[in-house]
């Protein structure tokens, strides 16, 4: 039995995000008035190193076994504070956080007297449920130092040869007869125009050379089941099945270019290309047109595809510069050139120099594309002429996006990760966990990301490989322990919990009665809440300390 | 401190104001100008837009003229200035063109070597002679008074040749202004141009771009705009009815050449320094000096 | 890569023009608006944007401007050449767009052609005139104790020299 | 294991670090200010999430500060290497704090009496801070600092104020600087960038109209933690700005300033900051002056759109000729071509704000030297090969990550540190097959 609460209120002023805005001091006197609570401060900023040492003091000083911080939201801050409260002896499940910042301060700029009111309130919800907190413990769980790639184009390839080299097993399996994704389909590389098999030989032979890396082709993921450091694979290919397991997961499975069918006549007339087939007349030598018409943002950045896909422009470059020649006249009708950084701006000037001629046009006013005999008719309003402008060319090559592929959907359920609104995999944190999923030991990189060129996909590779290194390096990860569990005397085996359960975290055990695997439940709460014999308790939001709140939340201050 | 002397076209046609106002300063600083015999238009204005060659030719004419003085050459205007400076820039990398100018300037037993110095109005006042010289010659300072500086664009730009002062933030012709006693101010628009080169394709917008400059110094109550270059001069004061009637709004405001002004700070008479010639309202700015 | 900013010599024995300009590097401009938004003139005249010369300079229509009377309404304030982030000099260009204009016959302002003659015939660009004072008095160089303006000594040898060099260019 | 050595405590040295920390590779993470944090802990608020920067990075920081296989050393510089890949000795110089980093408990006591005033290279030159000073409220390590250029003691020996008001007696005027040896498997560089000083665009006036600012300024000017506490007063009258307007590519796609390429994330920071600028004062109009709208990343184009549907940030494509002055208001008024019209206008505001080029770290050609490192034409560290070798440079077993080898944004700067993770640890790897 826990002992009696000793709780620590601490209160920060966040400069002035909470400080101009909630009356802190008045916090502090009103929190001294709360039951179990026997210390409580204000601090200028918590989360600074200064705060977080008051906090320890505070707790050997005042023998505190429960902690409550009034600061800003849990989602950036609760593990520091956490880890700071289990540094000084309290197990960070007796920690509890009041977020007077985003839910308070910033929403009732306008209003001090009702924002240091509602923060009283919060305090007092807060301190309400950290008296009724149970410790938690992380169950450790063994990490299988080997993982799956899924996806053998340059990202995959490159994400299973530095964990191979850094000593990890790999399993590269790849959907296509071989590897090598679109290093397949492309000629040569922006910015230094090299050609793509310079790129993707050296790194077949290195994998073929390479003990730890097994490549399994024509094969596609059926099932995966389990958890960080232990995930079950099923893998179907070739008219065999295979099970193995794996620690962890890397998602490499690229991205398609959009046929742009029914834009701008393609489809109903061959003297349409799009940029891929562009290249491959150019390389075999079969390209004669003497006046040539490339659109950009072809099917990107409207309301089906609202982004840019980054690599089009740069690739529209590099083919113009292999293709130019006295006597051939290239247009490129663009909307905004993105030939960003040190190495793309000066594609767009070797191109000029070449004289490729850039015509901008506005989205509102696309190009009308009509066929004649004589070649193609384009009529667009030259916003740099203020006037219409009419071109007519013996071929039109058109730059279209990357989109998803096509099994992007079934891959996400399987592996319970999101996709973003675009159809690409959703990333933990856009800017600071890019390689990350949310669902932890799987990881993303390349295209299946985003749009981005080979030696971006490169980079977000090696940092997959790095990323799923660190769990297989330290063999141990400790699950968190904001978990559900069932009361085996009231469950009653009916397995509805089974079936809402998003991250299947609840089997039937030998009894026939519903259990959680401690490893794979996320705490959402969905089995707690639809179980119709009240039998499952969600740790850390338990009926109890949830209803302290609610009442603690009518009481008046 | 001895010169060649350029007053160039303009000045000699009808800005003779500005070169009286020049003949009875400079000499009192220790200058002595002396006449380039035999000199001849720059050829900028009648040109530049006409043939290339010619431009140039005139340009080292009169350079080789200077030369054979041994002279530094001292240039009034600043088309002239960046005339001369642009034609030494473009031989010294054009040897096909120089050799045929070569070719044509022997004709008059003329040479022409590109090594002379040109001295533009700013750089006589601010660099060679200096602050305390000016200081030193003022007897009377035009204390009170707050004018306005016009540098002139060919003073100024393009910076890629060496220019006497700074393309984007120029401060020289203020700095002359305030040896003076009197104050300036940076007011927007100080780099503007004149337009008085769009005469001969479009008067009447010469005389919008100049009458917002003139508005903008009148609305900001300076006493006075003041230029060394006489095309500048001659659209600002010169056209101020002109202007007037284009503009439809009042634009009546002194302007001077600097070296008026210097020649009433060191108390010339007026009349020496072509002050009657002004078409500018200057007589209330020179009541207020006290002009004897 | 610096590029000489006024036109190489090839002006005179190629005459190919487009060449000439591209050379200027109007190849690269990236119609950026720098050039029209503090140029005097194109906040006034409509129809002069040194952008749009450039534009069209570089999709080859140098003839279109050349026998439109756009070009000569430039004030060469230099404006445009010295802010133009990628090195062009619309106004070097538009002064060599004037003077293949002139050598083709085109049209254009005749001062040009007034001052021209006067050059040539009394070495400056205008003689001199009295000028009146503010009280409508007459003045001239005399009564302001000037000295006589400077012209060339030999008159026949300058002008010789001078017609030569509009020939042959 | 050998550790790694990393230099530069910006985000991505501090991602690079923590990767490598936490697979269990001791590292030595060295940083030339008194924190680390970068130029990131400069920032309000992040695109394209509008995330509160410090909010995201401080977590980082302190993660790096308490990491038991990670060593911060501040105010330090690398001054020598030998050695090849698996067995690098370098000598680090540890600039003195004049400050017992132990018993200073970072209160700001000291920096309260001290007397001597200087800018605040964190608040951009806009607010002050002491000759004794914490680089910033969420510093780390929280450790005060003594500026010896401008301390009354180190300069003309009188004061002392600190010593006598710090209650940890923690004031050490006699520290040395003292150099340490350390041997490394790999080094990995993360110094950053720095910003271009406009001054030098004369037709902006920046320096001259006291109204004009650089993005970093108006972070500092917009944040809650900034000189003015996030209200948005202009430098000459104090007065809130309403009518403010951001200008693109400033020293950045220009061949006279001899950066002629793109400096890839202003496009989105004047967007982030525009909405900044809607959230702070609802009234306000905001206009950007662009010339091709970068907005190539992830979630990039959405934010965008979203700054022009819901906030109203107008975008003027036309890059502006110049700005002049009002003498009496201190108003700026921006000349500028709609391209998109061919029409000459002018747009008058109260406050500019210049998007300056991201140009190399001063200290690259020193660095690169020290370290046998090329660079590349403009400066920046050059990679073997930006496709098949991203983040490897000329010398085996030195990678670089982050802004130091192109400007990139954040996102992009934490891929390439995890990758430089991933190399150092290959390295590892090999180092311990070969035993």
């Amino acid at each position: 039995m826990t002992s009696t609460p000793r709780i620590g209120v601490f209160v920060c002023r966040c400069g002035i995000n909470i400080g101009a805005y909630v009356d802190v001091p008045k916090v502090v006197e009103y929190a001294k008035t709360l039951a179990n609570v026997v210390n409580a401060e204000e601090n200028m900023y918590t989360c600074s190193s200064d705060g977080l040492n008051k906090i320890k003091e505070a707790i050997k000083k005042n023998d505190l076994n429960r902690v409550v911080v009034a600061s800003c939201t849990p989602r950036t801050h609760e593990p520091l504070f956490q880890e700071t409260c289990e540094e000084a002896g309290v197990n960070k499940y007796l920690f509890e956080m009041a977020n007077i910042r985003d839910q308070c301060s910033w929403v009732h700029m306008r209003e001090p007297e009702k924002a240091t009111k509602k923060a009283k309130d919060l305090v007092r919800m807060a301190v309400a449920k950290a008296a009724l907190l149970a410790p938690g413990d992380e169950p450790e769980i063994d990490v299988n130092p080997s993982s799956l790639v899924i996806g053998g184009g340059v990202s995959g390839m490159q994400a299973a040869l530095s964990l191979a080299d850094q000593g990890f097993n790999v399993t590269l399996v790849e959907k296509a007869p071989e590897l090598g994704g679109m290093l397949r389909t492309l000629d040569t590389l922006f910015p230094s125009n090299i050609k793509a098999s310079k790129v993707l030989e050296p790194l077949l032979q290195e994998i073929k050379a390479n003990p730890r890396i097994r490549v399994i082709t024509n094969s596609k993921v059926k099932t995966v089941n389990g958890f960080i450091g232990n995930f079950d694979i099923g893998v179907e290919g070739d008219g065999k099945q295979e099970r193995f397991n794996v620690g962890t997961i890397i998602v490499a499975v690229g991205a398609d270019l959009l046929k742009p069918d029914g834009l701008y006549l393609y489809g109903q007339d061959a003297r349409v290309r799009t940029q891929a087939q562009f290249e491959e007349l150019v390389k075999m030598s079969k390209m004669d047109a003497k006046r040539i018409v490339m659109i950009q943002c072809v099917g990107a950045r409207n309301e089906d595809r609202p982004y840019c896909s980054r690599i089009c422009c740069n690739e529209a470059l590099k083919n113009v510069l292999n293709a130019a020649s006295p006597g051939r006249e290239i247009f490129i009708l663009y909307r905004d050139l993105q030939t960003y950084g040190v190495h793309y701006s000066r594609l767009e000037q070797d191109a000029k120099r070449k004289g490729v001629k850039f015509l901008k046009y506005q989205p509102d006013k696309p190009p009308q594309v009509t066929a004649e005999e004589d070649g193609l008719r384009i009529e667009f309003y030259s916003p740099t002429f203020n006037e219409k402008v009419e071109l007519n060319a013996d071929l039109l090559v058109l730059s279209t996006p990357l989109v998803p592929v096509m099994d992007a959907k079934e891959l996400s359920q399987l592996l319970k990760v999101s996709l973003n609104s675009n159809g690409f995999f959703m990333e933990a944190h856009i800017k600071l966990r890019p390689i990350d999923f949310a669902t932890d030991g799987i990881y993303i990189c390349g295209t299946a990301h985003s749009p981005k060129d080979i030696g971006e996909s490169v980079t977000q590779a090696l940092a997959a490989a790095s990323r799923a290194a660190i769990p297989m390096a330290r063999r141990k990860v400790r699950a968190a322990a904001i978990i559900s569990e069932v009361d085996q005397k009231k469950c009653s085996g009916c397995g509805t919990c089974i079936e809402v359960c998003p991250y299947n975290a609840i089997r039937k055990n030998d009894k026939g009665l519903a259990e959680v695997v401690a490893a794979v439940c996320k705490g959402c709460g969905i089995c707690g809440a639809t179980c119709p014999e009240k039998a499952i308790t969600m740790h850390h939001f338990t009926d109890e300390e949830i209803e302290a709140q609610g009442l603690a939340a009518l009481k008046e201050t | 401190m001895k010169v060649a002397f350029y007053p160039g076209c303009t000045v000699q046609a009808d800005q003779i104001g500005y070169e009286a106002s020049v003949r009875n300063t400079m000499p009192k600083l220790g200058v002595e100008l002396i006449d380039v015999e035999g000199a001849s238009c720059c050829g900028y204005p009648p040109f530049s837009s006409v043939n290339e060659a010619a431009w140039y030719y005139s340009s080292a004419r009169n350079m080789a003229l200077a030369e054979r003085m041994g002279l530094p050459i001292l240039i009034l205007c600043n088309g002239c200035h960046l005339s001369f400076t642009e034609t030494k820039h473009f031989l010294a990398n054009n040897p096909i063109i120089k050799a045929k100018i070569d070719e044509k300037l022997s004709i008059e037993g003329l040479t022409y070597v590109g090594d002379v110095e040109l001295i533009h109005v700013f750089d006589l006042f601010h660099n060679k002679l200096g602050e305390e010289k000016i200081k030193q010659a003022v007897t009377k300072p035009l204390t009170g008074f707050k004018f306005g500086a016009h540098p002139g664009c060919h003073a100024i730009r393009p910076n890629k040749l060496i220019r006497p002062d700074d393309s984007e933030n120029p401060i020289k012709l203020d700095e002359l202004i305030q040896w003076l006693g009197a104050e300036t101010m940076d007011y927007p628009g100080k780099i503007d141009c004149c337009g008085s080169s769009l005469a001969p394709a479009s008067g009447k917008t010469v005389m919008e771009i100049a009458g917002d400059k003139l508005r903008m110094v009148k609305a900001l109550g300076l006493d006075g705009l003041v230029t060394t270059c006489p095309f500048c001069f001659k659209v600002y004061d010169n056209r101020q009815r002109a202007i007037q009637s284009t503009v439809g709004a009042s634009v009546e405001f002194p302007v001077f050449y600097y070296t008026q002004l210097l020649g009433l700070a060191m108390e010339v008479k007026p009349d020496f320094l072509g002050l009657d010639l002004n078409q500018s309202p200057v007589d209330s700015v020179l009541a207020r000096i006290g002009g004897s | 890569m610096h590029v000489e900013d006024s036109p190489v010599a090839s002006t005179f024995d190629e005459h190919r023009l487009h060449d000439t300009l591209m050379k200027m590097n109007a190849e690269v401009c990236d119609q950026c608006g720098k050039c029209p938004s503090a140029c005097p003139v194109a906040s006034r005249i409509d129809g002069f944007n040194p952008r749009q010369i450039i534009a069209k300079v570089c999709s080859g229509k140098e003839g279109e401007l050349i026998r439109s009377g756009v070009i000569w309404t430039c004030t060469s304030c230099l404006k445009c050449k010295e802010r133009c982030p990628e090195e062009i000099s619309p106004y070097d260009i538009i002064l060599a767009l004037r003077r293949q204009s002139i050598r083709e016959g085109q049209q254009h302002p005749a001062a040009y052609d007034d001052m021209v003659k006067a050059v040539i015939e009394t070495g400056v660009i205008t003689q001199p005139q009295p000028v009146r004072t503010r009280k409508r008095e007459r003045k001239d160089r005399a009564s302001l104790g000037l000295p006589p303006t400077q012209k060339p000594k030999d008159q026949t040898k300058y002008a010789e020299a001078l017609q030569g060099l509009l020939k042959e260019a | 294991m050998k550790p790694v050595l990393v230099v530069g405590g910006g985000i991505a040295g501090i991602q690079a670090s923590l990767d490598l920390a936490d697979r269990g590779i001791r590292v030595h993470l060295v940083e030339k200010s008194p924190s680390i944090g970068g130029v990131m802990a400069q920032l309000d608020k992040t695109f394209p999430t509008m995330d509160c920067s410090i909010c995201i990075l401080a977590p980082k920081m302190i993660e790096c500060f308490r990491h038991p296989n990670i060593t911060i050393h501040t105010q330090s510089e690398l001054v020598s290497l030998e050695g090849t890949v698996g067995d690098f000795s370098v000598k680090v110089l540890q600039h003195p704090r004049s400050v017992d980093a132990q018993k200073c408990t970072g209160c700001g006591l000291c920096s309260e009496r001290c007397p001597v005033k200087r800018p605040s290279v964190f608040q951009a030159c806009l607010g002050q801070r002491k000759a004794i000073y914490l680089a910033f409220p969420q510093a780390v390590p929280l450790i005060a600092t003594i500026d010896r250029d401008a301390c009354l003691w180190f300069t003309q020996g009188i004061c002392r104020t600190c010593e006598t008001v710090c209650s940890a007696n923690a004031v050490e005027y006699e520290q040395k600087e003292n150099t340490i040896e350390l041997n490394v498997s790999s080094i990995i560089l993360a110094t950053g960038f720095e910003q271009y000083n406009p001054k030098d665009i004369g037709e902006y006036g920046y320096g001259h109209y006291r109204n004009v600012l650089t993005a970093l300024e108006f972070e500092r000017l917009v944040c809650a933690s900034g000189p003015t506490g996030g209200v948005l007063t202009r430098p000459s009258d104090g007065k809130v700005a309403h009518n403010i307007a951001f200008i693109q590519c400033v020293g950045s796609r220009t061949q006279t300033t001899g950066y002629p390429y793109c400096s890839a994330s202003c496009c989105m920071y004047a967007t982030k900051e525009a909405v900044l600028i809607k959230e702070h004062e609802p009234s306000s109009h905001v206009t950007i002056h662009y010339m091709d709208l970068r907005i190539f990343g992830k979630g990039f184009q959405e934010f965008v759109d979203r700054a022009q549907s819901n906030w109203g940030v107008r975008y003027v494509r036309g890059r502006p000729g110049e700005i002049t002055e009002d003498p009496a208001s201190k108003d700026l008024t921006i000349h500028y071509e709609d391209t998109e019209v061919g029409k000459v206008e002018k747009n008058t505001v109260e406050l500019v704000i210049l998007c300056t080029a991201a140009v190399p770290n001063s200290d690259n050609n020193k660095l690169g030297g020290i370290l046998g490192v090329k660079l590349d034409e403009y400066g920046f560290f050059s990679t073997k090969d930006p496709i098949s070798s991203p983040v490897e440079t000329s010398r085996q077993g030195i990678y670089v990550c982050g802004s130091c080898h192109g400007p990139r944004d954040i996102p992009e700067s934490v891929a390439e540190a995890s990758a430089t993770a991933a190399k150092a640890a290959e390295d590892e790897a090999r180092l311990e097959v070969k035993g």
